[in-house]
């Protein structure tokens, strides 16, 4: 089993004629993920790479029947396509999208919440459940089937993970970059609480970064003796001088919360293993699942 | 994007909210002028960067002649990194009361908040600290906006009940203008009581999205890297960078990616002389830039470039790399760990061009440091 | 037993240092409301009537729980005192203003449904539960306990059947007027819903008007076999002109629905008893409910 | 508060929304001026009503002879029942399709609706009952407006996809105009696409709400009741009034009471004269004036005031109707019935100026009628 995606999922493109897009797809129809839809504004009635194209998502849910989107829109208009989703009774959107707006988001955000909606990202890579589904840009090659979840803030970090993972033999059940900008949807939280009641997910890595609290709060709130299931964790930007920005409005340094070592001690309180490279997560999660995953890499 | 005091007083003013009058000065003779017109005036350095007060960079000047001294004084001094080119003149405040009224984004309740508090000045922060209380805030639903009930009640909560009227139109303004700018964080800092019984904003800040720049093309902030100029150099090229003390030039794709990459840099013994991320999906031609960009900064001595192909291809990085060797003409030593989506073709790429690529970053990083130091001997 | 508001409800009053608050506070309290607080900004902490003022309806819950509120406030500021009392978790809000313009009661009702609470009115004369409480200004005297729920568009034609049926003999258990505005809160329907699961309620008196469809939806979605009370109808404005309406908008929307044929034709159908006069009203009334109430009157 | 189309045209204009050219003509001199400027016009009557077309209110002038004639044509006509005192002037369009654009308040969903379709013109009422598929609606969440995504599902819904791109700000600037205006109604009808391809507003409505004309207190609409003395009497009182066709004078307060006693009057073998709500909590100058206006109508032979106080005070109604009836010298008869808040106070001080009220507005009712049929005779 795996959380969010499954080979059944019926997924949505927006933006599929776009030129991410339209890579992105062809990425995830080769990983078996079944793309089922896409929506242009304009180009509807029309195939691209062997998907039906239709003019607004309302159309394309009520014809496709599509549950999850993933979402490779311009940022200007990123934030309606979220919104767009969402009204049109997705169950789940991955928004790949960088640059949007905060205020876009912030809005987007209490409309996807208001409609009882699942989102990742924005500014994210999206998530795999290894062997079955892949919806946004994690590079197909890197997945192996196996028991660990992975949950993380950074797209690179993220498949550095997985790369190790599978190369050390250790598969995953899903892997989700939740992404790594100020105003998210799903939070750490509600990923690894998703994790604790996903019977096939044996260990869990998470990879956190500088910035905001969301690391603390799933410390507080899910990590801990309930959680039943080891979890590795990570935080990137140790070494960043406080106060400079990073890129993402994320990694700005706000009181004494979202630092390094805030989160790390928050980590280490829920009893979480901590590690200090991407190296050692990988040693301490092979470890953690006892044996290496048997099935074959894909 | 940050802004100068003086270009936030202007747009406060222009969204209804009272400052004192002022004028801009470039030269102590300026000043004169505005002493002249406007009486006793407070003298401000602009400088985008706080703590001007504590560096000397305010001053009061009752007189023409004590305008023009105390210009001289300010005008050329470093605060923070920053050389101050202008002064803000403005008619001196009688103040009896100072307030806080600010608005941030708040990622952790993903709405924005607006801050009021009696007790405002330099030490809000350290009055969040001791005396929490004395913070209101309110979390605006980012649809609806502060409503008329919330904004009294944020000002009754506040202990301000008694000037509710006048401060009521002051919050729906700032966060009018907070949305119609997409600002990330707006202060009037102090908001002051005067003698008269008037509320007026003595100092201000405000910070706008990045991401929002699209939408505010005719604006112009204060250039917070104009003293560095590898970090304006770095601006013109859209690159996502900033300075470091450290030796090893590192590129990589994505935050996360690029701040472990620090991490090992430093776990191998090395510092890194900047962050540098090309982002998601990068062209040939901006690894190209990013790699001129560090190759001019003469603190470094070696060059790591760290990628992850997700929505970057490993082609388009290889074809970068390539070129930017070739045209640049390197001195320095340069490692590339390079892995994810499109990796094969990109790793022979840089094999036919005599670039033996990295498998994993904590290689690729000891590597750098090494071949760094052994270039420094 | 009644609906809506009982003896123990504990009453607020917004606008309660006005003109018309004070006036109705009075007779609220005369009726023997248990009037717990009242909110004016910038009067909080003085009393008013005997009654502790506070300046936001945030704090006069916090200290006094109050539970109902009754809003008497001027119309350009009422919407926002509705959505302040929804905000600070009052169950029943009573508008009894009258003017407010329609886009900020149309605000102010999503308001009120997001945060899951009711609203009656606003151009209400408010709700009596007879011999127990009052919120709003329907007169006190020609109240009677008894065993007819009342609900009407109408307020001063709901004085009238009050006062035919309590002179008939014939007690109420609560009276609800629901108010004659455009955009409203509480629909007949949703009234009606509470009185068919009120036991002490034996029969209901519906008193509506031309305009709109709340009629024909609470006809055919309420009334009908599974109501098992009587339904005595009366619909208002029978010889009133048809309006002078501009422009082709607003027939769009409603089509042939809002006249008094289409409604006295639903209630029918639906197996209301449909009546001319307020005294057949009363008349049908007291031959539904068998014979007189007890009661004593007050 | 109702306008007149070119008073609708020039708020269009000023939100963004093409309109054609055109001027205001009140003698067919100035409609020769009008074409002599703009070349081939229609001509176009201007009332607060709809069906001017069919009543051979506009007209198309392809030279400033033929203007001149059809302005002397529509200027004095009467369309039901308002004189045209004024013709707007504008430029004839070349239309090749017409399309229908409105907002309403849908009082059952309690929402502003937009809606749109591709079948325009004076027929769109039939179109709805026959074809309700071609109307497409969106209501829109009134804190959120129409969002982009809904505004282009609309429009593809209305079979309009490939004009999405000019529609959807249309759309935008129809809606901002209704929430700045507190409109009930407004309509492009019809919506004119042009031969070169553009989008015009070629006729319009608008309606607005008149609980928040405080909001708009510039605003000068039509005067939609000047040809009936006492409905502009009645709008300076501040009255809500209608002139109805009978002889029976009514005032009540509370519209559901004064249609109730209008329904009354009829069965009693009456009729009303006019419908007149005094409103809640009127005081005895309001019930004084109301009484002024009515005795004031020569259609008027019996007066019937039926008041049920809630909000409003028997004591203040009866003060009312007592100074009136003294200071009016009342010839037609006054039958009063009076209960309610205060009701024992007012029906005393009635009965001491020597008016019986009687108590059931059935009672009321029957007496009216039956006084003034023997008045008459």
């Amino acid at each position: 089993m795996s959380i969010l995606l499954a080979r059944a999922s019926r997924v949505l493109v927006q933006g599929l004629t776009g030129r991410e897009g339209s890579f992105h797809t062809e990425q995830m129809k080769a990983y078996g993920t079944d793309v089922v839809a896409g929506v242009s504004p304009g180009k509807g009635g029309s195939t691209h790479l062997g998907v039906p194209v239709y003019d607004t998502v309302a159309e394309a849910v009520r014809v496709s029947r599509a549950e999850v989107t993933g979402i490779f829109v311009p940022a200007p208009f990123a934030a309606d396509a979220i919104m767009e989703a969402a009204a049109a009774g997705i169950a789940l959107i991955v928004c790949i999208t960088e640059g949007i707006p905060l205020y876009d988001m912030v809005r987007a955000r209490a409309f996807v919440l208001d409609a009882g909606v699942r989102l990742i990202g924005p500014n994210c890579p999206g998530l795999v459940t290894a062997g079955e589904a892949k919806v946004g840009i994690i590079p197909n090659h890197i997945n192996r089937q196996g028991t660990v979840g992975i949950v993380s803030r950074s797209g690179t970090l993220t498949y550095e993970v997985i790369q190790g993972l599978s190369q050390a033999g250790c598969g995953q059940t899903t892997s989700v970059g939740i992404g790594g900008d100020p105003i998210l949807g799903l939070s750490f939280s509600e990923v690894l609480r998703l994790f604790k009641d996903d019977a096939a997910t044996r260990a869990v890595v998470m990879i956190g970064e500088i910035g905001g609290s969301d690391e603390e709060h799933a410390a507080e709130e899910v990590i801990g003796p309930g959680f039943g299931k080891p979890v590795i964790g990570f935080i990137s930007g140790r070494t960043a001088p406080p106060g400079k920005r990073m890129g993402h409005a994320g990694a700005i340094i706000s009181g004494n919360t979202g630092t390094a070592a805030s989160k790390l001690q928050a980590l280490k309180r829920a009893g979480a293993e901590v590690c200090d490279t991407i190296e050692e997560v990988v040693a301490a999660t092979v470890a953690a699942v006892g044996q290496p995953s048997s099935a074959a890499p894909r | 994007m940050k802004f100068l005091e003086y270009q936030v007083k202007e747009r406060f003013k222009a969204a209804g909210i009272p400052v004192p009058d002022g004028r801009l000065a470039r030269t102590p003779d300026e000043a004169v002028l505005a002493a002249g017109a406007l009486g006793p005036i407070a003298i401000k350095a602009q400088v985008p960067a706080g703590g001007r007060g504590k560096a000397g960079g305010i001053k009061l000047a009752k007189t023409p002649m004590e305008a023009k001294r105390a210009a001289s004084e300010i005008l050329g001094m470093t605060i923070k990194g920053f050389k101050v080119r202008e002064v803000w003149c403005e008619t001196a405040q009688e103040i009896t009361r100072e307030f806080y009224l600010g608005l941030t984004l708040d990622r952790d309740a993903r709405k924005p908040v607006l801050i009021l508090s009696a007790q405002g000045g330099m030490e809000i922060e350290e009055v969040a600290e001791s005396h929490p209380a004395a913070i209101a805030r309110l979390h605006a639903d980012p649809w609806r906006g502060p409503l008329p009930f919330e904004v009294r009640d944020l000002i009754f909560r506040a202990g301000l009940g008694p000037l509710q009227g006048q401060l009521a139109p002051f919050i729906n303004r700032l966060y009018a203008l907070a949305r119609s700018f997409d600002a990330l964080t707006i202060e009037i800092n102090p908001l002051a009581l005067t003698r008269d019984g008037g509320l007026v904003a003595t100092d201000g800040k405000l910070e706008i999205d990045e991401n929002a720049i699209f939408r505010h093309k005719d604006l112009h902030g204060a250039d917070d890297s104009d003293d560095d100029p590898l970090e304006a150099e770095a601006k013109r090229r859209k690159l996502t960078y900033v300075r470091l003390d450290g030796s090893i030039g590192v590129i990589g794709n994505g935050a996360g990616l690029v701040m472990n990459t620090l991490d090992l840099v430093q776990r191998e013994g090395g510092r890194a002389a900047n962050f540098l991320d090309i982002g998601g999906g990068a062209k040939a031609e901006v690894v190209h830039s990013a790699l001129e960009l560090i190759n001019s900064d003469p603190n470094v001595k070696g060059i790591l470039i760290n990628i992850f192909g997700g929505i970057t291809r490993g082609d388009e990085v290889a074809r970068g790399v390539i070129d930017a060797s070739r045209d640049l003409g390197l001195t320095v030593p340069l490692v590339v760990r390079l892995t994810g989506t499109r990796e094969d073709e990109g790793r022979r790429l840089l094999q036919e061009a005599g670039i033996t690529p990295k498998s994993t970053a904590t290689e690729a990083a000891h590597t750098v440091v090494e071949l760094a130091r052994e270039a420094s001997r």
